[in-house]
């Protein structure tokens, strides 16, 4: 019969027929239309809505393309007995994808070094000094992967930190930007995202004009780090009011 | 192989004799230390705890005694790579406020300028399995980086790449908290780190190793890269001695020179012939170099001890190569930062950079100089 | 077993040892900064390295002894120190149980009454592996712990022997330690003359094994005297730098 | 929650937050005999139920089902894999069921919950033997190639009642699934076909896009308090009141599986009929959204 675990034959899924894919551009050409009819400095349509996990303390969904991404935030609750006393309280983050998250099945593991990364984006904007002796805790789960991840993990959590009610100095937007040939392309795909050349991921606190997580892979000129931060600035500020808009729209539903 | 004079007692010098030395005196003990322009006093328990430190003659004992029985010994701490300030114990208020006021005068507490290094010592050739490593240090910080080459085959996806991993591994010698899986997030943290500053983008490009340079057959037979890292003592900037490791161990490295035998059809791997005579060195020039700049207070310093990250608002690591191009950034510490503060520290890293890879690249060829 | 020559007519071992010579001793005091006492300690090829972290507070309150020190000890192994490169779990059970050996020898020696209620740990890594590991992590330890100023009955010191082609084999190297033959590995407190650690696998008689074991003392004895210079120009060298 | 407490010795004077965090086995009891139940439910009512297909585009099949706030995510993945020996015309179906941390506060990363291995086996257990779907369909090169179904359930929020959720969004997530069409290369390999037939070769699925379903199972869980028979219990009944019933029956109202594990009330034969009855109401109304919701779906 089916399913028994342990004897789960070896599988694989059936690929297209061509072994690969041609490139979706060619180096040096400049006016290359992306996947998805976007503009190389045009961000996928935002959408955010709160409250989307009732059992959570707070929680928010968002999707931006075919990026699905949910998060919850747990606590201030106490924290774990062996941890020692501090007199700020602290924050645990945790990223996981699930099976069918990505186009080859995953297994569905926690992923730490989206888990790290999301830590070090929020720590900056929390008042962890609000709730000593206590935890928040984070989690997030990435339902469907569609390019740029970390980004959307990173501002939909700010909005279910807000949802809980935990003290922010400033909602934390996140916005990445590949770098393909020439180009600078905005919040990439995960087809583009596989054809970078180099990548930048910036995590800002918009009103406060603070960038509280940045990383860079690949090689980059100054004059091209200029350009891309200016973009992800500006697009972290544009994404930062959709967040607010959706917080009020939360707010205001719920005093109805 | 130079091995250096065993550095015996090196580390009973300075500050640290304080601490180390008050275990055997059975009373308290007063220290007073003049260096520099500033004096510090040390007033230390019997159990060489440091009740209370100040400088210029500022000796307050504010600490209460009742403290003293708390904690019987003194608390031996590590802030890793990962500290967070305010989080690391065992400083007291006198020595945090000492440490800040030293790095605001432009005057740290080994006497160091903000963008000094200290001292690089690099040896090669310490691990004979290995087909290339080397051994960093950085004042008390010692890292050992190797390489290991295996033949693999490519992955379908990109046919014309080997694969290189780097992981990094934080020895319990190097602090209590490392023990059983307690360094197994720092490590991930650092290996991670170093993937992203030392291999490039997705696409292979600004990589320091070219992964087409490893390949024998396009898509069927190709070297595949083991970096490993191994953190033995560590006393702050982890990143850049690892760094600096895996550079000088990947120009110590000489992969075997293979022959294709005969060339196969269809889905067959073809044989190969490892030659025992002939390899192939690395061209390491383009490989980049860390530059971690630490925050505290309103200015940054590069190559901070564990003393001085503890006082981090933040950090930022950045790799420049040889042509002055930043090939890898990553941020820690939880305190935003001023997008144009960022641009200055990429501009600061530069212009450090460049100091750094020439004295690296000197280190280096001493080192395999004397290893031959 | 295969039939290789692992003593040569001439009585030679494959790396031109004679069959009672040790390989090559080096040790160093000190080498991480951060720790109350540290060394390396090499046999040849054999490198480790030690920490002694302590006494200190106990982490663990549970594991508090009121009228003895608490001794750990952890034994790792580097990805690059053995020849093929694999990247082991930590904890698994080869290295559990040389911590464990590690551990109860040097717990022998220390005088853990003089100390209750307070923690000392013993971290072992190992560099490279090239046969002899557990006696060579136990010379480091037994250096770190001098070093770290912790009051020891005696110091220990280990060496192994074997037994092969007729043979009685002192120090053995990889390939003879996977040779498949009976390895003995004996740790002694030299002054005391005592024996504290005895580990022997495979089946060998017992006049010849008197005989082994004879050997690996004398290898003990060996060691323990070169570890004693090493402490005393320590020593000296401390004594100098202080200015004394 | 406007009920005004009846007259007690402390339930005068606490509020009525307070008395059911104090006292929440008598707040419920005291809302028992009312006939009603805290979120103004009466005993036999489920909650809102909704389905929505089509929720994740990387998988063959998906589906997120709600049952008041306890949301299901399913979605199904085909891979190719060797049939065994033993059944070589056969496919095979690979049934998970995951609580990650986002859905309670009691799943903390790194130790998974109780519940969910519980729940994935009876989940395998209920689809396999309700004969919801022909393996046979599954096969595609009689003992060469057959499909490998891998069933995915994330619970996404926890309130009560998770099997009968997972097993919702799972019939669901099949009844949205479409087989893609495939063919067999020279190295015995399948591979993806193009869609408008650029492949020269002759795919091996054309007919198979969709699986049929045969008799869907849907389930009903009923707690057993006292005389009272709550259906479809929320995170909080559940935990107050620990005896559990639940059915399953599929479509033709034909009697699939029934747990009762254990619990303090010891279930009469006439509980249990009740509380099939309660779940062959249920199955017509879950019948309907599901069919609203393939008919929504063929609209799109």
């Amino acid at each position: 019969m089916a399913a028994k675990p342990g004897s789960v034959p070896t599988t694989y899924s059936p690929n297209l027929a061509q072994k690969t894919r041609p490139p979706i551009f060619k180096d040096n050409d400049l006016d290359w239309v992306r996947p998805d009819g976007r503009g190389f400095h045009q961000c996928r349509p935002a959408f955010f809505r709160t409250g989307a996990v009732n059992s959570a303390s707070g929680s928010a969904y968002a999707e931006l393309g075919n990026t699905k991404v949910i998060v919850s935030v747990f606590g201030p609750r106490e924290s774990k007995k062996a941890m020692m006393y501090s007199d700020t309280g602290r924050l645990n983050c945790n990223v996981s994808h699930t099976t069918f998250a990505t186009p080859v099945r995953g297994q569905g593991l926690d992923h730490k070094e989206f888990s790290s990364m999301l830590h070090k984006a929020l720590e900056g904007a929390i008042m962890l000094e609000t709730f000593p002796k206590t935890t928040v805790d984070v989690f997030a789960l990435v339902l469907e992967s569609g390019g740029s991840d970390l980004p959307v993990v990173i501002s939909c959590a700010s909005l279910a930190l807000a949802d809980a009610g935990i003290m922010m100095y400033d909602l934390v937007a996140a916005v990445s930007v590949a770098c393909l040939g020439k180009n600078l392309v905005i919040d990439p795909i995960l087809e583009e995202e596989s054809y970078q050349d180099g990548s930048l991921l910036l995590a800002c606190m918009p009103s406060r004009n603070e960038v509280t997580q940045l990383t860079f892979t690949g090689e980059w000129s100054t004059p091209d780090i200029n350009e891309a931060m200016q973009l992800c600035l500006d697009a972290c500020s544009k994404l930062g009011k959709v967040m607010r808009t959706c917080l009020k729209e939360a707010a205001s539903a719920s005093q109805e | 192989m130079a091995k250096p004079i065993p550095k015996v007692g090196s580390r009973r010098s300075g500050r640290s004799s304080a601490r180390k030395s008050a275990r055997r005196i059975p009373k308290g003990v007063i220290h007073v230390q003049a260096s520099f322009n500033n004096t510090i006093v040390t007033v230390t328990d019997v159990r060489g705890r440091v009740i209370s430190w100040s400088s210029a003659g500022t000796c307050g004992f504010k600490v209460s005694l009742r403290k003293k029985s708390v904690n019987p010994f003194p608390l031996n701490t590590c802030s890793g790579f990962c500290c967070t300030p305010k989080e690391m114990v065992g400083l007291s208020a006198g020595e945090k406020h000492f440490i800040q006021g030293g790095i605001a005068q432009d005057l740290r507490l080994d006497g160091r300028k903000r963008l000094t290094y200290r001292p690089i010592y690099v040896e090669t050739g310490i691990i004979p399995q290995a087909h290339g490593s080397a051994r960093v240090r950085l004042g008390a910080t010692d890292v050992i980086a190797s390489v290991k080459a295996e033949l693999g085959k490519p992955s379908a996806l990109q046919p014309d790449k080997a694969k290189i991993a780097i992981y990094v591994d934080c020895s319990p010698t190097a602090a209590p908290m490392f023990e059983g899986r307690g360094g197994e997030e720092l490590s991930t943290e650092l290996s991670v780190a170093l993937e992203r500053c030392l291999l490039g983008g997705k696409s292979g490009a600004g990589a320091g190793i070219d992964p087409t340079s490893l390949v024998v057959v396009e898509g069927k037979v190709c070297w595949d890269l083991y970096i490993d890292g191994l953190v033995i003592s560590s006393d702050g900037n982890l990143l850049d001695a690892l760094a600096a490791a895996i550079k000088a161990a990947l120009s110590n490295t000489g992969i075997p020179k293979v022959d294709v035998a005969a060339e196969a059809t269809g889905d067959e791997q073809p044989e190969v012939n490892i030659s025992d005579e002939e390899f192939l060195q690395f061209d390491t020039t383009g490989i980049p170099v860390i530059v971690t700049l630490t925050k505290v207070g309103k200015h940054y310093i590069v190559d901070a001890t564990s003393e001085e990250e503890s006082q981090m608002s933040s950090a930022v690591s950045i790799s420049v190569n040889r042509k002055g191009h930043v090939c890898g950034l990553t941020k820690r510490g939880g305190a935003g930062l001023d997008p144009s503060i960022i641009l200055d520290m990429i501009s600061v890293a530069k212009h450090v950079s460049e100091q750094l890879i020439n004295k690296l690249d000197s280190e280096i060829a001493a080192a395999e100089a004397s290893e031959e | 077993m295969s039939k290789t020559e692992y003593v040569s007519p001439e009585g030679l071992r494959l790396d031109g040892r004679r069959p009672m010579e040790m390989r090559q001793l080096r040790a160093e005091i000190g080498t991480v900064a951060k720790a109350n006492g540290s060394a390396v300690f090499e046999m040849g090829n054999t490198k480790v390295i030690a920490a002694v972290y302590g006494p200190r507070e106990v982490q663990n309150r549970s594991q508090l002894i009121n009228d003895h020190a608490l001794v750990r000890c952890e034994y790792s192994m580097a990805n690059f120190s053995t020849g093929d490169r694999m990247r082991k779990p930590k904890g698994d059970r080869r290295s559990t149980e040389i911590s464990l050996v590690i551990r109860q020898t040097m717990e022998a020696c220390i005088l853990t009454h003089l100390m209750p209620r307070s923690q000392i740990d013993i971290f072992v890594q190992v560099l490279q592996a090239d046969g002899g590991t557990r006696s060579a992590c136990i010379n480091a330890a037994t250096l770190a712990l001098a070093d770290a100023g912790i009051p020891m009955r005696d110091i220990v010191t280990s060496c192994s022997a074997g037994y092969l082609n007729s043979t009685p084999l002192l120090d053995l190297n990889y390939i003879e330690d996977s040779a498949g033959g009976p390895d003995v590995t004996v740790g002694i407190l030299p002054k005391l003359d005592k024996v504290t650690l005895l580990q022997m696998d495979a089946k060998l008689p017992v006049d010849i094994f008197e005989n082994v074991m004879g050997l690996a003392v004398e290898g003990c004895k060996a060691i323990a005297n070169y570890i004693r210079e090493v402490l005393l120009e320590n020593t000296k060298q401390l004594e100098f730098r202080r200015g004394l | 929650m406007g009920l005004p407490n009846a007259s007690g010795d402390l339930s005068t004077e606490v509020e009525v937050d307070a008395f059911r965090r104090l006292f929440p086995l008598r707040f419920f009891e005291k809302h028992l005999l009312e006939s009603i139940r805290p979120d103004a439910r009466p005993l036999g009512r489920a909650r809102d139920t909704t389905i929505a297909l089509g929720a994740v585009a990387s998988a063959n099949g998906s589906a997120l089902a709600k049952i008041g706030s306890t949301t299901m995510l399913a979605a199904i993945k085909m891979e190719v894999m060797a049939p065994s020996i033993e059944i070589p015309d056969e496919g095979c179906i690979a049934i998970d069921f995951h609580m990650p941390p986002i859905c309670s506060p009691i799943v903390r990363p790194g130790r998974p919950a109780e519940a969910a291995p519980v729940v994935a086996k009876q989940l395998s257990d209920t689809i396999l033997s309700s004969g919801m779907i022909n393996l046979k369909e599954l096969s595609l090169v009689s003992g060469k190639a057959a499909w490998m179904a891998y069933l995915d359930i994330y619970c996404l929020d926890a309130d009560g009642a998770l099997f009968d959720a997972a097993l919702l969004a799972a019939v669901a997530a099949f009844s949205h699934l479409e087989i893609p069409v495939v063919s067999l290369n020279d190295d015995g390999k399948i591979v993806l076909s193009e869609e408008q037939g650029l492949s020269d070769r002759e795919p091996v699925n054309k007919e198979k896009r969709k699986v049929n379903l045969g008799s869907i199972p849907f389930s009903l869980t009923c707690i057993l308090h006292k005389n009272y028979i709550l259906a479809d219990p929320t995170a909080e009944e559940e935990s107050i009141m620990e005896t559990s019933v639940t059915v399953v029956l599929d479509s033709s109202s034909q009697l699939v599986s029934l747990y009762k594990p254990g619990g303090a009330v010891l279930a009469y034969t006439s509980a249990i009929q009740d509380c099939i009855a309660l779940t062959r109401q249920r199955v017509k109304e879950l019948q309907k959204i599901l069919e609203e919701a393939i008919s929504g779906m063929e609209v799109d």
